[in-house]
């Protein structure tokens, strides 16, 4: 990955003379990004999965490629102890609520969120929620089992294991999440304590 | 496990006693929630003295050559601002370059003022605190001298097309920690981040709502903000470092917009949260 | 004298209705910059509406007015072409004026 | 908007934003000195501090029509109305904007002078989901008319 790096920013500055234009993608890239604070130009170089999930809409990607990256996504899951799933609602619904992380305004020192109302309805108290994803008020009436608790793990630590190109961030492949938030946003969506699973008059 | 059993017994209680959750309320798109809000503001949009800063800007001579921008040819010939910006992006042969207004403007800032285009990269756009900077003062006077003017960009030259499929990849490029693109906010329609509606930018109704609205007065910050503004903080936020004034990247994605939006009238600047 | 005030009066039966929009950061002394130093206070502290040379309408302000300020007032016996006038005066010292005439 | 010659040139050199090159208004002294600010009340640091600053906790009042949004898209900016009923509240002399969670909630203090009708819009800072209250004074004291507003997290989230 460096050297691809120093060959993007070699590219940067030989654009920056002002006495070429760009014509392919790494090029314009390379040219019209710079690294600042603790974000480096490396953040632009995609992995395989994100490659494929980079065609415009209704291009098909190719299917035997789509089933290998699901593989991949399912396996590289990193399931608790103990399968001990559940930590405490309070936090998480801090890192559901936290929209800041790994930004270049962001202090890289402070814990990362979720930013989970971003896109889902969670506490049905909280009116400000986006629609990108599915509602997930309620979630916990969804079910307890072993297998749904192991489900949603998978879903918050590499959602590509069910749906490849989904749009939600893998929260604990890219270590966006650590272990210990992801089991505080379990215990957010399944503790019946939890604002998620009230009603609301 | 033993938290794990009590918390579905507990659920199993919470059924019995039919005490699941109802469905919540759900909002729509915007669902006009802040209708009332935004109709509260009128025509009251203090974009205006921008206009106004930004055309003492042009007629203002600067630099070591003290000249103005008079002189400047933003694609209708030198001097032409009435329409022009409806007319961008587009190809410059005189720089060999596709080029935004604000690749336009720091170019000829540099050939005919003779400042160096650092002086306004280092600084383009407003800080906390700051009333507004020259380069949003000149692009929102440019906005409003094509206000209602229909969005017709160049695609005639090779390159103005070359940028367009540019764009249109970059649109779809994932990448950083987050896997985001501009699409994955940005690619459907009905969607909203947290209560903010987000145009479906491959949509023409949704290309030219917000290509014709920026530049636009941000509320929240009190500045107007510009479309390279707009790109760069829709990239801080895709997690990816800084996006360059009048980059190429930021060139190629509003050619992109702007010919998705072709056609619709320019509206800016407009009123934004 | 182009002061950064905009006026509209208008008038609606024997009431007028001045809008006014003007340039002013309104600071709370509250906020940091982006090298983490205070931005120092500095906000419209006063403002008085005028008609004719006639005081309709005085306020004092805090900093919680938004910035780049709105002020909408109406007050009686107002004919059209009189002259509204709005000045302010901030916590720094600094004024500013603006004028236009009653439609 | 055309460019207009003349005058306009002389004072673009002077413009710079950010520096406020204020207009050297000639105000009479006078227009200053009338009336007195509630230094007080500016600075109180919640409602009963501010109320107590102006000498009286205000009495709900039918006759103070508030218009503010229920919901607003920025804290930054929230458009407010005050509109007097006079038939239910009359002879009003001021009227005072107040922000319950805001640092310091007294905002504005508009004192009506002739001719003026018991009427303001303003747009104000409101730091987090609270009351506004829009307070009026009389001959024969205080009184309010109160309403919440909802501050949304906006955008991202960053």
């Amino acid at each position: 990955m460096k050297k691809r790096v120093a060959q993007l920013l070699m590219l940067a500055s030989l654009a920056g003379t002002g006495l070429t234009q760009a014509d392919t993608l790494p090029e314009a890239l390379g040219s019209s990004f710079e690294a600042i604070n603790h974000v480096d130009m490396g953040r632009l170089q995609r992995d395989p999965l994100q490659e494929f999930c980079s065609k415009p809409r209704g291009q098909a990607g190719d299917s035997a490629m789509e089933s290998a990256l699901r593989d991949e996504a399912m396996a590289s899951v990193v399931f608790p102890a103990g399968d001990d799933f559940i930590g405490d609602w309070a936090r998480g619904a801090e890192v559901a609520n936290n929209g800041r992380g790994l930004q270049y305004s962001d202090d890289p020192e402070a814990p990362n969120g979720g930013n989970c109302y971003a896109c889902h309805q969670l506490d049905p108290a909280e009116v400000a929620y986006g629609n990108l994803g599915p509602s997930l008020t309620g979630y916990g009436a969804r079910g307890q089992s072993d297998v749904m608790l192991r489900y949603t793990w998978t879903k918050l630590w590499n959602t590509h294991a069910y749906n490849v190109c989904s749009h939600m961030p893998r929260f604990g492949a890219l270590g966006i999440l650590t272990e210990q938030q992801l089991k505080d946003l379990m215990a957010f969506l399944f503790d019946p304590d939890s604002p998620v699973n009230q009603s609301i008059e | 496990m033993d938290l794990m059993e009590s918390i579905r017994n507990a659920w199993r209680l919470a059924a019995l006693f039919g005490l699941l959750v109802a469905a919540a309320p759900s909002f729509g798109e915007d669902a006009g929630i802040f209708d009332e809000y935004r109709a509260m503001f009128g025509d009251d949009n203090p974009a205006v003295f921008v206009i106004d800063e930004g055309e003492e800007y042009w007629f203002e001579p600067q630099g070591p050559k003290n000249s103005s921008l008079e002189g400047c040819d933003l694609g209708l010939g030198p001097g032409v601002v009435e329409g022009a910006y409806a007319r961008l992006p587009r190809y410059f042969a005189d720089a060999d370059m596709m080029m935004d207004v604000e690749a336009r403007l720091i170019f000829c800032m540099r050939e005919l003022q003779g400042r160096p285009s650092e002086e306004i990269q280092g600084y383009p756009y407003s800080m906390r605190g700051d009333l507004g900077t020259e380069l949003e003062a000149l692009v929102a006077w440019l906005a409003d001298q094509s206000s209602g003017m229909p969005i017709a960009p160049g695609q005639e030259h090779a390159k103005e097309r070359e940028f367009f499929t540019l764009g249109e990849q970059l649109f779809y490029y994932r990448a950083g920690p987050h896997d985001f693109s501009c699409a994955t906010c940005h690619g459907q329609e009905g969607k909203r981040i947290r209560l903010q509606a987000l145009p479906d930018l491959t949509s023409h109704e949704g290309a030219a709502g917000a290509y014709s609205a920026w530049p636009a007065y941000r509320i929240s910050e009190g500045v107007v903000r510009t479309m390279g503004w707009r790109m760069r903080d829709c990239f801080r936020q895709q997690r990816f470092p800084l996006l360059g004034v009048g980059s190429d990247v930021t060139v190629a994605l509003q050619t992109y917009l702007a010919v998705t939006a072709a056609g619709a009238p320019m509206m800016a600047p407009g009123l934004k949260r | 004298m182009a002061g950064k005030i905009r006026i509209r009066a208008q008038l609606d039966g024997d009431t007028c209705e001045v809008k006014a929009l003007m340039r002013h950061p309104m600071e709370t002394g509250l906020r940091k910059d982006q090298a983490g130093n205070a931005i120092p206070a500095h906000y419209i502290e006063e403002v008085t509406v005028t008609h004719n040379d006639q005081v309709v309408m005085h306020s004092y302000w805090g900093a919680a007015v938004s910035a780049n300020p709105f002020l909408g007032v109406r007050f009686a016996g107002g004919q059209a072409g009189d002259t509204v006038r709005v000045t302010w005066r901030d916590n720094t010292g600094a004024t500013d004026e603006g004028e236009t005439t009653i439609r | 908007m055309k460019h207009e010659s003349g005058a306009g040139i002389a004072r673009r050199g002077l413009l710079r934003m950010g520096v406020f090159v204020a207009a050297v208004a000639a105000v009479p002294t006078k227009l200053w000195a009338a009336i007195t600010k509630p230094s007080a009340a500016f600075a109180a640091t919640d409602m009963d501090g501010t109320f107590a600053a102006l000498g009286q906790t205000p009495t709900e009042s039918a006759g103070i029509i508030f218009t503010t949004p229920d919901i607003a898209e920025n804290g930054a900016v929230v458009p407010i109305k005050i509109e007097v009923d006079e038939s239910l509240l009359p002879g009003v002399r001021r009227l005072y904007v107040m922000v319950e969670k805001n640092p310091n909630p007294m905002a504005a203090m508009f004192s009506m002078i002739e001719g003026a009708a018991p009427y303001v819009e303003t747009r104000v800072k409101v730091a987090q989901t609270c009351n506004l209250y829009a307070v009026a004074e009389t001959d024969s004291g205080f009184f309010m008319a109160s309403k919440e507003t909802k501050v949304t997290l906006g955008g991202c989230g960053g």
